[in-house]
């Protein structure tokens, strides 16, 4: 399929999400789109997949114009998507999440099980993407999950453009080079394939072709050839740097000491089983896995929201059983959560309230039981000058800050008051190059202040870049504790449960695809 | 007010020069019970006089009386008739400060806030010994079951239907110490002044499974004093077949229900006459401050006719029923009930 | 679920501008403020739509002008005329029965009512007011923290029989007898509303089961408690209960100019509630946490506030604010003994009063006075103007309120600047 | 991807102690053996099938009878103190409740007087059930698709006054039905207009709904009232499955009720089917939880939602109908009594299933009809209190064994395409 795009333009009210944005796409072509976030990306393959209708422009498949008036039509004409925010039903199995929208029947409307089982089985064995058809989609890990959306996206009836919007943010190394393999072996059988990430090691390993993208409009048309710095300054307009300057660690005495932690879940999974960790003070720990690993437990665990149902849990030398969540935060502990929008922010609160979101009781914010605006709003001024947070007002609520900056909210909260352990959850999700550099200079400066923390992140870049130490996390253990210059693949081994050294030495081709751009 | 529009009723008395007012207990207007009855009367009394009109105001609880009290006032009537004996006080004060209008209060007689009696001179009180028609009632009813079980359930137990319950237990008691019959009661237990009530007057769903139930426990004859919740008894009986029927209260349910062919007769109570005498008397200018109670004496309760069961009544029970009505107004036989007008 | 406007305040209504030579500009302005969905033209326009509904069904149920339609096309006029006069004289009679009666007025001029009688239809229609002003606060305070309260019912029962079982059994001066019998109607709703807080909180029983429960709990439990000895009114046999000592009943406000004016301190007890609820949610730490859970409960947890606490802090917050309305039936115009028929649905309809208050208390205390004035306009315009009609208006009403996208439609409005303000939709 | 990630399963063989329900089941059920002692010594409880074996009854002792019960209860909390199989925990639970329940049943059938009539106790409370079934059914089909069905009551008034008058308009109880259905359906699709175009709060709709409703079915019996032939009783013959109906208990529960039971279980069976088994199902489960990987897939989200809330409408229509045609009754103002919240109660205890539905049905009609029975059989136990058993129990239930339902995702969160 051919596919080009003439002058598509996507206004949100007055806001210009995509602006008149030409490209093509040729048949048997992998071509890359890149760009910041929020640069337009997913709003243009919204628009091609039929979710989105363009404020103008055309869409021509193979010459011909076309309208998509939704996802419907756009699977009929032959795309499919894999989508950055998973669209799976959760309580649905995979079978049934693969057939949503083109169910396989006994005809009157009945569903057939089995032939929906065999279709998931079909497709899973022809691209190797190995799956349980009954498992039940919000009890798999998050990379699975995003293996049911590669085949959810590869049983549409012809799918002849296969969009796949950062496919591989939550993959393993080794899960990354396979699906790279995979989008080769479809190109080369005339799939034509978009395909956006933010690794640019992945582009350079794969793409024929790259676009990018700087809010909304088209900046560059790129060749694979081109150096990561090329691309980098592309995106961003400037030239970015990646090295993150920090001196030795010099560690304390012990701040986190987690003992034979296990926690079970509501499905009766056991998520942490047994985990032991010790971080000291002074040092930053990094905490390496692929997402769903017991990470998220973990965290919630040390701060007090997830019970243990058995072992330990010692934040600063004192057992925290017990303890509730607010008084191990007055107690010095500091906590940015990984998922922003559901635990960091208020959303519909104005910045200054949800600066102080955890500390609205204390003086000098609330006296007597009634909150000191005037203090609040203080704080929210001194605050919003220290980190640099763009926000026309401190009364201006957190929903309508980007995301960089809603982060930096939450930096602020955490960062601006007596602390002595520190957990940080995916600390620079969704936050551009420049707020990353922000934010890992005062992670450094906060371990060089005595803090300890501890650093959870699915980017291993951001691991190597900060961490003092690092720890391997697979299925709820710790698999592994070593120093910050072991090689990525003896990381990413331990990271999918392997031992450290290699069975049988893979053939480590596809090396530079393992990684980020970060 | 209102100007040139048509008022509501289809008013040809519009020019009338008497206006007489009613105002409703909580039920409503259309409440197929005492309001429904007592509106009835107003209506017939606009039938038989050109120069009377009549109006009502429905109160939706007791915090409704004086405001509505008040507007009747306010509207110019002349006579004002309260129904429900919760809103005797209420009346009462009104009257005393309006000494020029006529008032009249339905199952009351003139109190004060703390039900203590108060003299006036403008309020007419109006009232009914039904437990006397009730009596006749389960006379009746214990002379007919063939199961030998009978049953009674209430709306609600306050006293305008406990006082029904009351009047056909004793009854259906006369006729088994006249008679040696056994006949039982379900539903009320006189003694006691314990029962069963659907605590609402409305539900009558939850009237029809009721009803099944006694049924399904061998009453054959059923007594609902409930309203229009009673119908429930109606349905259940005419679902159960020609062995299960009922009696009706308050007005004849030959006529004014759609269930006549199953029901033996009515405990009547003769509301809407008595209010249609009533205006008529403040019309006259000679309803003061009368009382009217209404007995098998003067009519004003009474048992209505068997209709479709005159034959299935046998003459000797008729006989006695007879006997038992002349018994009852020489005085020589007194029904008694806490909730008669003479004990309240 | 919570409510809240999506978007900043609409843009204020142009000040009238003095220079003559900038009148047609100001003109423009306010006529495109008119023709714009915002939410004061979207309120006007709403009242006006639901009275159009409204006039169309007094035509319809009266029998003399539906008659007259049958003949429209050989005489217009008079289906015209007579529904004019139906719909005005209906209308009017609303608005005399809830604001002012203008016969009154007529006398009052003429020197033969006093000024008494003029207040009634105001006094009335506060009178109304006054319980659903504290249910709609009950209601909306719960709405802030997420929670649905449906059991406003049960509170207000609760709170009935509280203030009355002080109010008669006491035997105190009014200065402390009073207050007492207020708190032990607050205390008795509040201890009804915290059990759905409470199980939410300890066992995630769902709040809107519970509180239905719990409702259908109260009313059956008032009805058995009005039949025992302790209870029941020891003159009157009808199933009302003891009266409450003159020294707790709430003075009337405005008795000494007529005794027949009802409206009393009860009233003022609520504006002061409105006013403690609306600086408790905007000024307190309490508020803070309330809302802070009702926006979003896994930002807050995170934060350290305890969520089933608030819950049912809350819940009991909300109960109390139910109770106190039931105190004000008790101790206000019920004083003489309440009934089983006593809580009407004011409990209901607090829900309705405060999803129209969008939640805020000077929203509900608002709404609370539209369907107080509702109320006892009804009340006075029947039978000529059929009660069921001011049910269909309240209903109409906070439809399109709630509706303004479907207003909008309707008229073909313009959008305003900032959008629509409509009640955010949010889950269970 | 060669190595899989699945994460450990708990051993749900390994033995758990739950302090907490266990002390609660074994503190009962002694409780239960005690009040045996003290208060049934010599008690019987007579049990009778007073529709097919009118003659016989059976006189069960109660005194042994609740013993065997209460131990059984406390058998099950010590079970759990000691710790059990994980998985072994609900037949725990369950069967400390039944024992709970079967012998409050005996205890208080052991009053004077009183004869547990099972077959018309049963029939009863299986046809008292119905309204729950069908407003919870409406529901369901609601909230699956992901919109808040508040108004269940509204539909309800609808139904049972468009059921009346349209069976007395064209004399046939089944155009009545079809009215009904039909009513209670263009309610919903005011619902269904509001919450998927204009996308308002569902619950505010819901409310308005049922104010609008019974505003109007009020207005209208009003206006109706004044000529004569609209509003009529019509009833549905009850329909007997020949010497079916005469098994023992099945007979007369099953086999001998009206069209409304038969159109409630089979509803119950035809609503399941139709979510867990077919295409319908599928997009609607999946429009409810997860609209946006719906529309990903070509579902039209706000089209299926608004046919869905549509044809919801229907079933709470003849729900509404089993008031006035179902019981043989003319309409009244307000007659469903609130009914309409209770089905609501009965969906969210049902778990938004429509199982769950009828066990939650089923509990509170069967409670419903315990509470009448005895109230008519004179029990020493105040009307009142008696009247509240049924949400006593679903409070009960609800609290301590159905805890923290979960609703649809995305129930009641309109749908925007492009919504993440
Ligand atoms: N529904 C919407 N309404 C308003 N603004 C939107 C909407 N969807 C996206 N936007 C805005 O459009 C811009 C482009 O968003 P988009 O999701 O396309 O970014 P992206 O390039 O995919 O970023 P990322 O790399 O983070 O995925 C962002 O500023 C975003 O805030
Ligand atoms: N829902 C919204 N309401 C109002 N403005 C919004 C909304 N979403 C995004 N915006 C605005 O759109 C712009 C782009 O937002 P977006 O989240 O894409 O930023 P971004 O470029 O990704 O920044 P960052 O890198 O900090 O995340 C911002 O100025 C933001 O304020
Ligand atoms: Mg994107
Ligand atoms: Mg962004």
């Amino acid at each position: 399929m051919r596919l080009e795009l003439k002058g598509l333009t996507k206004k949100f009210g007055s806001f210009t999400a995509d602006d008149d944005i030409d490209l093509v796409v040729e048949p048997g072509q992998i071509h890359a789109v890149l760009g910041e976030n929020g640069a337009g990306k997913s709003t243009l393959m919204n628009m091609l997949y039929g979710i989105l209708q363009p404020t103008s422009g055309e869409i021509l498949i193979d010459g011909e114009p076309v309208a998509f008036s939704g996802p419907g039509d756009a699977i009929a004409a032959g795309i499919g998507m894999v989508h950055q925010h998973f669209k799976l039903v959760g309580p649905f199995s995979v079978a049934d999440n693969v057939q949503l929208g083109r169910e396989h029947t006994r005809g009157a409307g009945v569903l057939s099980a089995r032939a929906a089982r065999k279709a998931v089985l079909d497709v899973s064995e022809q691209y190797g993407l190995r799956l349980d058809p009954d498992a039940v989609c919000e009890d798999l890990p998050v990379g699975v999950q995003q293996r049911v959306e590669i085949v959810k996206a590869l049983s549409g009836p012809k799918t002849e453009l296969l969009i796949l919007d950062e496919p591989t943010a939550v993959l393993t190394p080794a899960e990354i080079t396979e699906l790279l393999q995979i989008m080769r072996n479809l190109a080369e059988a005339g799939t034509s394939i978009l395909f956006i990430s933010h690794k640019l090691k992945e582009v350079q390993a794969v793409a024929d072709h790259i676009t990018v993208i700087r809010r909304g409009k088209v900046v560059a048309e790129l060749e694979p050839t081109a150096s990561e710095s090329e691309m980098a300054s592309a995106m961003v307009g400037r030239a970015v740097s990646l090295q993150v300057d920090k001196t030795p660690a010099r560690p304390g005495e012990p701040r986190l000491e987690v003992k034979d932690l296990t926690v079970v879940s509501d499905a009766g999974v056991k998520v942490l089983d047994g985990l032991e960790l010790t971080v000291h003070s002074g040092e930053i720990v990094g905490l390496a896995g692929v997402e769903g690993n017991g990470q998220t437990e973990l965290a919630r665990a040390i701060l007090g929201l997830v019970k243990p149902d058995e072992g330990h849990i010692s934040v600063d030398g004192a057992d925290v059983h017990g303890r509730p969540p607010a008084r191990r935060i007055a107690d010095g502990l500091g906590y940015i959560p990984e998922d922003r929008g559901r635990d960091g922010l208020v959303s519909e609160f104005s910045v200054a309230e949800n600066i102080v979101l955890n500390q609205y009781r204390d003086a000098p914010y609330a006296k007597g039981g009634v909150v000191d605006a005037a203090a609040v709003h203080k704080r929210a001024v001194d605050s919003i000058a220290e980190f640099d947070i763009r926000t026309q007002s401190p009364d201006e609520t957190a929903s309508s800050l980007s995301g960089g900056n809603q982060q930096k909210v939450i930096i602020a909260r955490e960062f601006s008051r007596p602390r002595r352990f520190l957990v940080a959850a995916q600390p620079t999700r969704g936050v551009d190059v420049g707020a990353t550099e922000f934010i890992h200079s005062r992670l450094i400066a906060e371990r060089d202040t005595g803090t300890g923390v501890l650093l959870i992140s699915s980017e291993l870049d951001e691991i190597y870049a900060l961490a003092d130490r690092i720890a391997v996390i697979y299925n709820g253990r710790i698999v592994g504790e070593v120093a910050p210059d072991t090689p990525r693949e003896v990381i990413g081994r331990l990271m999918v449960g392997a031992s450290a050294t290699p069975e049988t030495p893979e053939t480590s081709t596809d090396e530079d695809a393992d990684g980020g751009d970060r | 007010a209102c100007g040139d529009a048509p008022t509501d009723s289809g008013s040809d008395n519009a020019n009338a020069s008497f206006l007489a007012c009613m105002v409703t207990d909580s039920g409503g207007i259309d409440d197929k019970s005492f309001n429904e009855s007592a509106w009835a009367g107003m209506e017939a009394a606009k039938a038989e006089n050109d120069d009377i009109d009549v109006k009502y105001k429905e109160s939706s609880n007791t915090d409704d009386y004086d405001p509505n009290l008040q507007a009747s006032v306010d509207d110019g009537c002349d006579f004002i008739v309260g129904v429900g004996g919760l809103m005797a006080a209420n009346v009462t004060t009104a009257a005393q400060a309006n000494e020029g209008i006529g008032f009249a209060i339905v199952d009351g007689s003139p109190s004060d806030a703390e039900g203590n009696p108060v003299e006036t001179s403008n309020v007419y009180s109006i009232q009914f010994d039904t437990a006397q028609s009730a009596f006749l009632a389960g006379y009746v009813a214990a002379a007919q079951t063939q199961t030998g079980t009978v049953a009674t359930w209430g709306g609600m137990q306050i006293p305008p239907v406990t006082i029904f319950m009351d009047g056909f237990a004793e009854g259906i008691a006369k006729h088994n110490e006249d008679k040696g019959t056994d006949v039982q009661l379900l539903g009320w237990d006189e003694a006691a002044q314990t029962g069963t009530f659907l605590n609402s007057f409305e539900d009558a769903a939850a009237g029809k499974s009721t009803s099944d139930t006694f049924i399904s426990q061998g009453a054959d004859i059923l007594f609902p004093v409930a309203g229009p919740a009673g119908i429930g008894a109606l349905t259940a009986a005419e679902e159960a077949g020609d062995a299960v029927n009922a009696i009706w209260v308050d007005t004849d349910g030959y006529e004014s229900t759609e269930y006549g062919s199953k029901l033996i007769t009515s405990a009547e109570k003769g509301l809407a006459q008595a209010v249609q005498d009533a205006v008529q008397a403040a019309y006259d200018d000679k309803a003061g401050n009368g009382t009217y109670v209404g007995t098998l004496a003067n009519g004003g309760v009474a048992l209505a006719p068997f209709h479709d069961f005159d034959a299935a009544v046998s003459d000797e029970t008729k006989a006695e029923v007879e006997a038992l009505t002349q018994q009852i107004i020489d005085g020589t036989l007194v029904v008694e009930s806490p909730a008669s007008p003479a004990a309240s | 679920m919570s409510d809240s406007t999506t978007t900043e305040a609409p843009a204020e209504p142009p000040a009238p501008v003095e220079e003559p030579e900038q009148k047609p500009n100001f003109m423009r302005v306010f006529g495109r403020y008119l023709t714009e969905a915002n939410s004061v033209m979207v309120t006007v326009y709403s009242l006006l739509l639901a009275f159009l509904i409204g006039a169309i069904l007094l035509i319809v149920s009266d029998e003399y002008t539906r008659s007259t339609f049958s003949y429209f096309f050989a005489r217009p006029q008079d289906a015209l005329q007579a529904s004019w006069y139906l719909v005005r004289d209906s209308y009017l009679s609303l608005f005399e029965g809830a604001i002012l009666n203008l016969n009154t007025l007529e006398s009052y001029q003429a020197g033969q009512a006093d000024f008494g009688n003029l207040l009634r239809p105001l006094s009335e229609t506060l009178t109304y007011a006054t319980p659903l002003i504290f249910t709609g606060l009950a209601v909306g305070l719960a709405f802030r923290a997420g929670l649905f309260n449906i059991g406003a019912q049960g509170q207000l029962i609760f709170g009935m029989m509280g203030a009355l079982i002080v109010g008669f059994s006491l035997d105190l001066p009014i200065w402390l007898h009073l207050p007492i019998a207020i708190i032990a109607g607050g205390l008795a709703g509040a201890a009804l509303g915290a059990v759905p807080g409470v199980l939410k909180a300890s066992t995630g029983a769902h709040e809107v089961i519970s509180s239905i429960m719990l409702n259908n709990i109260a009313a059956l439990f008032l009805v058995w408690a009005l039949g025992t000895s302790f209870l029941h009114s020891e003159t009157k046999s009808d199933l009302v209960s003891k009266p409450v000592d003159d020294s707790a009943v709430l003075p009337g406000l405005l008795s000494s100019l007529n005794p027949s004016l009802r409206v009393n301190l009860a009233l003022v007890i609520g504006f002061a509630a409105a006013v403690f609820t609306w600086w408790l949610l905007s000024k307190s730490t309490f508020g803070f946490r309330i809302r802070a859970v009702g926006f979003n409960e896994h930002a807050a947890a995170t934060a350290g506030m305890r969520i089933g606490s608030t819950y049912t802090t809350t819940m009991a917050a909300a109960g109390a604010l139910a109770g106190l309305g039931g105190a004000a039936l008790a101790l206000g115009v019920s004083s003489g003994g309440i009934t089983t028929n006593t809580a009407l649905d004011y409990g209901f309809s607090g829900i309705t009063v405060a999803l129209l208050g969008r939640a805020n208390p000077g929203g509900i205390v608002a709404s609370a006075l539209l369907f107080g004035a509702l109320k006892a306009g009804a009340l006075s315009a029947q039978p000529d103007v059929p009660v069921d009609i001011s049910t269909l208006l309240q209903a109409t009403i906070v439809l399109f309120i709630a509706a303004p996208a479907l207003v909008k439609a309707i008229l073909h409005l313009r959008t305003p600047r900032g959008g629509l303000v409509t009640l955010e939709a949010k889950g269970w | 991807m060669a190595v899989d990630t699945a994460p450990a399963l708990v051993d749900d063989r390994a033995p758990a102690r739950h302090a907490r329900a266990g002390t609660v089941y074994a503190v009962l059920g002694l409780l239960l053996i005690a009040a045996a002692f003290t208060w049934l010594g010599g008690k019987t409880t007579v049990i009778a099938f007073d529709k097919t074996l009118t003659d016989a009854s059976w006189a069960a002792p109660t005194f042994a009878i609740v013993l065997v019960l209460g131990a059984l209860c406390a058998a099950a909390g010590a079970w759990m103190l000691v710790g059990l199989p994980q998985r072994r925990f609900r037949l725990a639970s369950t069967v400390g409740v039944a024992a709970l329940v079967l012998s409050l049943l005996f205890w208080a059938y052991s009053q004077e007087g009183t004869v547990f009539r099972a077959e018309s106790i049963l029939a009863g409370a299986l046809f008292l059930s119905m309204p729950y079934i069908f407003g919870a059914l409406s529901g369901v089909v609601c909230e699956r698709s992901g919109v808040i069905n508040i108004g269940i009551e509204g539909q309800f008034l609808m139904g049972a006054f468009t059921g009346v008058l349209v069976a007395n308009i064209t004399g046939s109880i089944y155009a009545g039905l079809a009215g009904a259905m039909i009513a209670g359906s263009l309610s919903t699709m005011l619902l269904a207009l509001l919450a998927t175009k204009y996308q308002v709060n569902q619950v505010v709709v819901g409310v308005i709904l049922n104010l609008l409703a019974l505003g109007f079915t009020s207005f209208m019996y009003d206006q109706l009232k004044k000529a004569e032939g609209f509003n009529d009783a019509f009833s549905v013959p009850v329909i007997t499955w020949g010497p079916l109906a005469d098994i023992p208990v099945i007979g007369p529960v099953l086999f001998q009720q009206k069209l409304f039971v038969y159109a409630g279980l089979v509803m119950v069976a035809v609503v399941w089917f139709l979510l867990y088994r077919t295409r319908w199902g599928l997009r609607t489960r999946a429009v409810g939880e997860h609209p946006a990987a719906a529309d990903s897939m070509g579902v039209n989200v706000n089209r299926l939602r608004y046919w869905n809330v549509v044809a919801a409408g229907l079933l709470a229509g003849f729900g509404g109908a089993w008031f006035t045609l179902g019981n043989s009754l003319a309409f009244n103002k307000n007659m469903t009594a609130g009914l309409g919240f209770v089905a609501l109660a009965v969906m969210i205890v049902g778990r938004w299933n429509p199982l769950g539905v009828l066990a939650g049905a089923l509990i509170f009609g069967f409670t419903t009809q315990i509470a009448r029975d005895l109230s008519a059989a004179g029990s020493s136990v105040p009307g009142e209190f008696l009247q509240m058993l049924p949400y006593a129990v679903t409070l009960v239930v609800v609290a301590g064994l159905i805890g923290k339902a979960k609703a649809p995702a995305a129930d009641g969160v309109p749908y925007n395409p492009g919504d993440k």
